[in-house]
């Protein structure tokens, strides 16, 4: 495809773009990273995206507005890194609420996160009062659009969190439960994993990575929007599953995701470069997606039942 | 004026309490639209009704299903901004029939015997000024990238058309890409930065609004070639009223949703104090705002 | 119709490879009519791949089967039952919430005039049949609610539903009852009767003098010999297995029993979303150091519950007090039962035991992780030592440790789990039917493991519904019966009479 | 629910509200149904949406400008008939790929119809140009707005087509076999199912489900809208499953559907009646999802494991 690619377009095989497309999947990327390890457990997350936007609107709004607690008539007023922070929490709050509710009234991730989907929605209107919160100031600004020895700021941010998780997921024992969870749950619980703690872990940090990505997304806007993020979860899934990690749960790698957000990458920045009508994008974007998925199927290492 | 039968408007007599007035309002995920809504629910409210806003969620089917509802619950009047031009007739005919009378904001329904009357932005009309001005400081040569909204949307193409009614007459004038961003800010930004890989000199972009706009600036900035690089937009949002004064966007056409909507809900009080003879179309021009008269414009509307 | 003797079926120079194994070398095979065809031989000697040619599961990489003189050539399991042939799977294959008369009759529901389902006849029909196979449930009871061996009944009836002239059974009878296995011995006679061929794979030799006419041992995919059973005897028959002689289980010497490791105290379970019935009913035991507790009952009795509650599995519906070494132990989970030194091999390896998605070293590691754990971060080197440690202390037969543990055969596996649990330093081992589906050289080496532990002052609790096997391994035998706990008899008490009167319900009132 | 509603608002115990909830769950109930069927296979379709909307546009189209095959210089007229024939074949059609590429290319559902949806997407655009296809007569219009001896057409539609399926679910071989596939896969392979036509008939159903409920949704705004039907497959998701239909497959009915969708009808219509904000209505929905399946999940029936 990449050679497809670079042969249709000069412009596509330019370090500059890539760079571009590198800075553009980053948001995606974290969104993946979060998708990867629930998917890993055996789950799914619809959320992520509205609680990507919840997150950035909390970030823009401590930023610029703080925090009244009237009752005690104090304003708490954030420096940047506070606000990233709060951004964090608020991510890995419902998170965790997600990762509660699964494991505590069983209900199916998909259900759970629907219901999720539905209420961070809620939240970020009441939050913002359907107003896009904007003028963050130049540090923020930086995250989403400064360099670092010529490096975008999301590019470093994004492969940071990709290290870490490889090595989280790769070697240590929280890495090691999460592949048995979601491979045989009940094998997993009677050799006395954790399983609950594991499943409450994952969508925590889960929510946290879409924490993350939308400090990114506000900061690149230098805005918070209400409805950022709409169907980002999508994507994010999709990348997970071109990455070749199994929806059942307990196969698959971040590197496979990484790999899956940048054929994402590169098919939606090649479609811009060639100047494909945006109807066709859309029909050419489904057929990439089933076709990757299917080569990936028909590769003998896939072959198993 | 043709529009109302002054026989049925006394028809369902509510006794007790304060009239019902609907404010149903296409989305409210973009806060043009919350401004709008807001506006008609709040002057509504200093009449004298009680004021409710249905959200559509750009769904025009979700949008029959509120009519159906506000039909069935004795409201006396619609302040309706449409989903879609189109999609949007059959239900107000459907309240015609029922004797509820509508009145369309800043979106036109294509049918001209069913509300009572549509105040609407003259979006054509405002997109030819703009694309007079994109020609005054562009020139008469030169390559930009057009942003278009919503691909389904009426205004979208309204606009597109407007400015291409002027710009399309210089030949000189190449329009390198022409891609959708979805009224979007985020995709605006991703889809220009895609389109300078490929086309690194071009001299201006014309947004089909506002958040758009904001987008491919933030882009541009990025980028490094804030201030080269002309930006158009549509709406008057206040962020990019802010750079049309600091120098970062050149212009933008202001629309008035408060205007729109507070004149709505005074229409809709006429109305049903007995007013009948309201002009079907009352169009709401669409201001240009430039460097030159930036002081008098505020957040979606005159300072 | 054939005459008795007249060859059915035969299978030729049949050859089968899966990644990185040779399952099937060259095998012949011929099922004559109103026989039964006795296929022996080690786990994972190739006898299920080789059945499940013939049914059409499979593909054969090279080879030719013929059906009454035609050659044929199966691409899915229909082909094979539309052509007579019928198998019965090693593994369960019900779906767990149709009812037994849906089961039976899959792909074969009688219709109605109007083309529907004619549910009344079927239900009928079903009961006809499980009348036969003295099956004492209403035909529209969803089979998620029979025991595993009810099911197993259930499966037979589909089987003999469909009127097959082939009738392959792969270890019908590992998982039911004496009288069960006797019901299905009497209409195993009957089949033959009707001309039917029959093959049939076990791991209980002394079946054959009952049932079998032929017999085909095969070993490590190869055909190692073919006869008449009159022709050969018991030793060897596993001197063919296992291609050496058999090792007796020699009495091992046991050692005396040391101090009180574990007490259970009135434990009992409720039935879940059923406040009356109690699966378990005040049930109390204790095991020492280095003795092994043998727990007999029938399917259903309630053994693999006790485990389970034991093990901390059902924390809201049990109670009962557990002791260990004396101390109260409040275990509301499997992590806290191995914090206290329990270990338990569940009774359903593939779907309990194993992830099996991961390698051998992986499965092995995963319950002793903090062991090997620095910060979070697992020390590799040092957990692959133990796991190749392990590996060979229980002579696992794996191509490394690195191997995805689906591939091993089903002795193998078990021993995996058991390295697993060894490698948490347990105090006290549960194992359920820990030889279940396993060939007699896994399982004499499985035993003489159990006796090794103990000598190393383990205490183990092993459930097993094989009276020779708990006669041979345990010390001491409790039994239970729906629920309660029936009788104890110390090694010397013990045998197969007293054993089997105290597991039989006195009430006939049924299961369910 | 229903209680509470009644009690806060007059105007929710009408017998026109009655019907206005059912007529304006029709839609859904159609989508949903089709999601029964797939969801109890096992799978799961989130292409129900983009369906919709072609199939609408189809409609649309056929009816109002017939199809020019330019080769041989014909342009065929469609009859309402015709057009809403045409309509469900290229839902069936659709549903079928659907159905063929988990089956033969063994890519999950998920991921399929995830293409499918963009595909579906892009193809709509370009059928329609992304306008919308308007003015499309009385006979069209009178299937989304008209009555029959008092009930609403999309009613009656609605009710024949749950009559229809309950019964195909519960006393047709099909219908059997359908839970067996989604109950144990294996199982039904291995028993001589023939899985693979089990599940493409599935796909196809539901996809011809997804173009009648396009025709009721053009029908009834008398226009095809390009962007119709966005979002509506979680929609039908979160009925089938509030209808305690089992994600895993196997488990479930159309009579829970139903219910599910009449819980979602009345608590949309009940908010607006009780005139809560529409962004505390997201947040509320997205409570009640998440209060009605740990409910139904607590229920003694469904304790198991
Ligand atoms: N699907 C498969 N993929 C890879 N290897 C397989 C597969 N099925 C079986 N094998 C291997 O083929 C060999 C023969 O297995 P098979 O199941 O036929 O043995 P068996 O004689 O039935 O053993 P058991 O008595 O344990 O049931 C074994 O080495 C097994 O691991
Ligand atoms: N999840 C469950 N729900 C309802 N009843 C159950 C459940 N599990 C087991 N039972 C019933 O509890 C009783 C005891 O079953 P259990 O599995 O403990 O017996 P067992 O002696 O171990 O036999 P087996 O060897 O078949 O496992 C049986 O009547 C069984 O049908
Ligand atoms: O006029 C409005 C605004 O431009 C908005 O930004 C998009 O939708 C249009 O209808
Ligand atoms: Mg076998
Ligand atoms: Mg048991």
């Amino acid at each position: 495809m990449i050679i497809v690619m670079a042969l249709a377009s000069d412009a596509f095989l330019t370090p500059e773009n890539g760079w571009n497309i590198l800075r553009q999947i980053s948001v995606n990327l974290c969104l993946s990273i979060g998708m990867t390890l629930i998917i890993l457990s055996g789950g799914i997350d619809l959320s992520g995206g509205a609680i990507l936007a919840l997150a950035g609107a909390v970030a823009a709004g401590l930023m610029k507005n703080g925090i009244g607690i009237p009752a005690i008539d104090v304003l708490l007023q954030f420096t940047l890194a506070g606000a990233i922070v709060g951004a964090v929490v608020v991510g890995m709050v419902l998170g965790w609420f997600n990762g509660f509710v699964i494991t505590k009234f069983r209900i199916p991730p998909f259900v759970a996160t629907l219901g999720m989907l539905s209420i961070a929605r809620g939240l970020t209107m009441l939050w913002t009062g359907g107003f896009p919160i904007t003028g963050l100031g130049e540090g923020f600004g930086f995250i989403g659009t400064g360099t670092f020895m010529g490096i975008p700021m999301p590019v470093w941010i994004a492969s940071l969190l990709v290290t870490a998780f490889v090595v989280i997921t790769k070697k240590t024992r929280f890495g090691r439960h999460l592949y048995a969870v979601g491979g045989n749950e009940r094998a997993a619980l009677l050799t006395g994993l954790r399983v609950n703690r594991v499943k409450i872990w994952v969508y925590t940090l889960g929510g946290a990575l879409a924490g993350v990505a939308g400090v990114l997304v506000t900061a690149r806007l230098d805005s918070a929007q209400p409805n950022a993020g709409m169907g980002y979860e999508l994507d994010a899934i999709a990348a997970v599953v071109i990455g070749g990690t199994s929806l059942s749960g307990g196969r698959g790698s971040i590197m496979g995701t990484v790999l899956g957000c940048l054929i994402i990458g590169v098919l939606n920045n090649g479609l811009f470069l060639l100047d494909v009508s945006p109807f066709w994008q859309q029909v050419i974007k489904g057929m990439v997606i089933l076709i990757a998925v299917a080569i990936d199927k028909a590769s003998p290492r896939n072959r198993s039942d | 004026g043709e529009s109302g039968d002054p026989s049925t408007a006394s028809a369902p007599a509510e006794p007790t309490g304060p009239k019902k007035v609907a404010v149903v309002v296409s989305t409210l995920n973009n806060p043009w639209f919350v401004v709008l809504a807001e506006a008609a629910r709040d002057r509504a409210r200093e009449l004298g009704y009680e004021a409710t806003i249905f959200d559509s969620q750009n769904d025009p089917a979700k949008e029959a299903s509120h009519y159906e509802n506000i039909l069935a619950s004795g409201y006396s009047a619609i302040l309706f901004n449409p989903t879609d031009a189109d999609g949007s007739v059959a239900n107000v005919r459907r309240a015609k029939a029922a004797d509820i009378p509508v009145f369309c904001i800043d979106r036109e329904i294509n049918a001209t015997d069913a509300a009572i009357t549509q105040i609407i932005s003259d979006n054509y009309s405002g997109a030819v000024d703009i694309g007079r001005h994109f020609v005054e400081t562009v020139g008469r040569e030169g390559k930009y990238v057009e942003l278009l909204g919503l691909v389904g949307d009426n205004n979208t193409w309204n606009r597109s058309k407007g400015f291409h009614s002027v710009v399309d007459r210089f030949p000189g004038l190449e329009m390198v890409a022409q891609q959708s961003a979805d009224f979007d800010r985020a995709k605006a930004l991703d889809v220009m930065e895609s389109i300078m890989q490929s086309n690194p000199d071009i001299d201006a972009v014309f947004a089909g609004n506002d958040a758009m706009a904001m987008g491919a600036y933030q882009a541009l900035v990025a980028a490094g070639k804030a201030g080269q690089v002309k930006v158009f937009g549509f709406d008057g949002a206040d962020d990019v009223v802010r750079l049309i004064a600091e120098g970062g966007i050149t212009a933008t056409g202001m629309q008035f949703p408060k205007v729109m909507a507070r004149r709505a809900a005074e229409s809709a009080d006429e109305y049903l104090g007995g007013k009948r003879d309201f002009p079907q179309k009352t169009p709401v021009a669409v201001e240009l705002v430039t460097a030159e008269n930036v002081d008098q414009y505020g957040d979606f509307g005159r300072q | 119709m054939t005459a008795p003797g007249d060859i059915v079926l035969q299978a030729q120079g049949i050859s089968k490879s899966f990644p990185g194994v040779k399952a099937l070398d060259d095998v012949g095979l011929t099922l004559r009519s109103g026989r039964l065809t006795a296929l022996l031989g080690e786990n994972g000697a190739g006898k299920s791949t080789l059945m499940n040619i013939i049914a059409g599961v499979l593909r054969r990489d090279t080879g030719t089967i013929h059906l009454g003189g035609e050659p044929v050539d199966f691409g899915n399991p229909r082909e094979a039952s539309e052509a007579g042939i019928t198998m019965i799977f090693q593994e369960l294959n019900l779906v767990a919430n149709l009812t037994i008369a849906q089961n039976i009759f899959l792909g074969r529901e009688p219709l109605t005039r109007l083309g529907l389902i004619d549910t009344a006849k079927m239900n009928r029909d079903a009961a006809a049949l499980l009348e036969t196979l003295d099956l004492d449930v209403p035909p529209t009871t969803p089979v998620s609610q029979l025991r595993v061996g009810q099911q197993q009944v259930v499966e037979i009836a589909k089987a003999l539903s469909t009127n097959a002239r082939v009738l392959i059974m792969d270890e019908p009878t590992s998982a039911i009852t004496e009288h069960e296995i006797e019901v299905l011995f009497g209409i195993i006679d009957r089949l033959k009767r009707q001309g039917v061929a029959i093959a049939y794979i076990t791991h209980k030799l002394e079946e054959l003098t009952r049932i079998g006419d032929d017999a085909v041992v095969m070993r490590d995919g190869r055909l190692i010999d073919a006869a008449p059973l009159a022709d050969l005897d018991r030793d060897g028959i596993v001197r063919m297995m296992v291609g050496r002689e058999s090792r007796q289980p020699d009495a091992l010497p046991r050692p005396t029993p040391g101090a009180e490791v574990l007490r259970a105290e009135n434990i009992s379970l409720g039935k879940p979303g059923d406040q009356g019935r109690r699966l378990l009913d005040s049930v109390s035991f204790d095991v020492r150091e280095g003795e092994v507790l043998g727990i007999f009952g029938l399917m259903g009795a309630g053994r693999t519950e006790l485990l389970e509650t034991v093990f901390g599995l059902h924390p809201g519906l049990g109670d009962g007090q557990l002791l260990v070494d004396g101390e109260p132990a409040s275990v509301r989970s499997p992590a806290d039962a191995i914090a206290h030194g329990l270990a338990l091999g569940p009774e359903d390896r593939k779907h309990e035991g194993l992830v099996l998605g991961m390698s051998v070293a992986d499965n092995t590691s995963l319950a002793s992780l903090p062991r090997f754990t620095r910060r979070g971060f697992i020390d590799r080197r040092a957990e692959l030592a133990m796991v190749d440690e392990s590996n060979r202390r229980f002579r696992v037969k794996t191509p490394s440790s690195h191997e995805i543990i689906r591939n091993l055969s089903g002795g193998n596996q078990q021993k995996v789990i058991l390295g697993k649990w060894l490698a948490t330093q347990p105090r006290v081992l549960l194992l359920d039917e820990p030889t279940r589906g396993i060939d007699i050289n896994a399982k004499e080496e499985i035993y003489a493991l159990i006796n090794e532990l103990s000598h190393a002052g383990l205490a183990v609790i092993v459930v097993s519904s094989e009276l020779p096997e708990v006669l041979a391994i345990a010390d001491r035998v409790m039994v239970l019966c729906e629920g309660r706990k029936t009788a104890e008899f110390s090694r010397a008490e013990a045998n197969e009479a007293n054993l089997m009167n105290a597991a039989l319900p006195t009430t006939m009132e049924s299961l369910h």
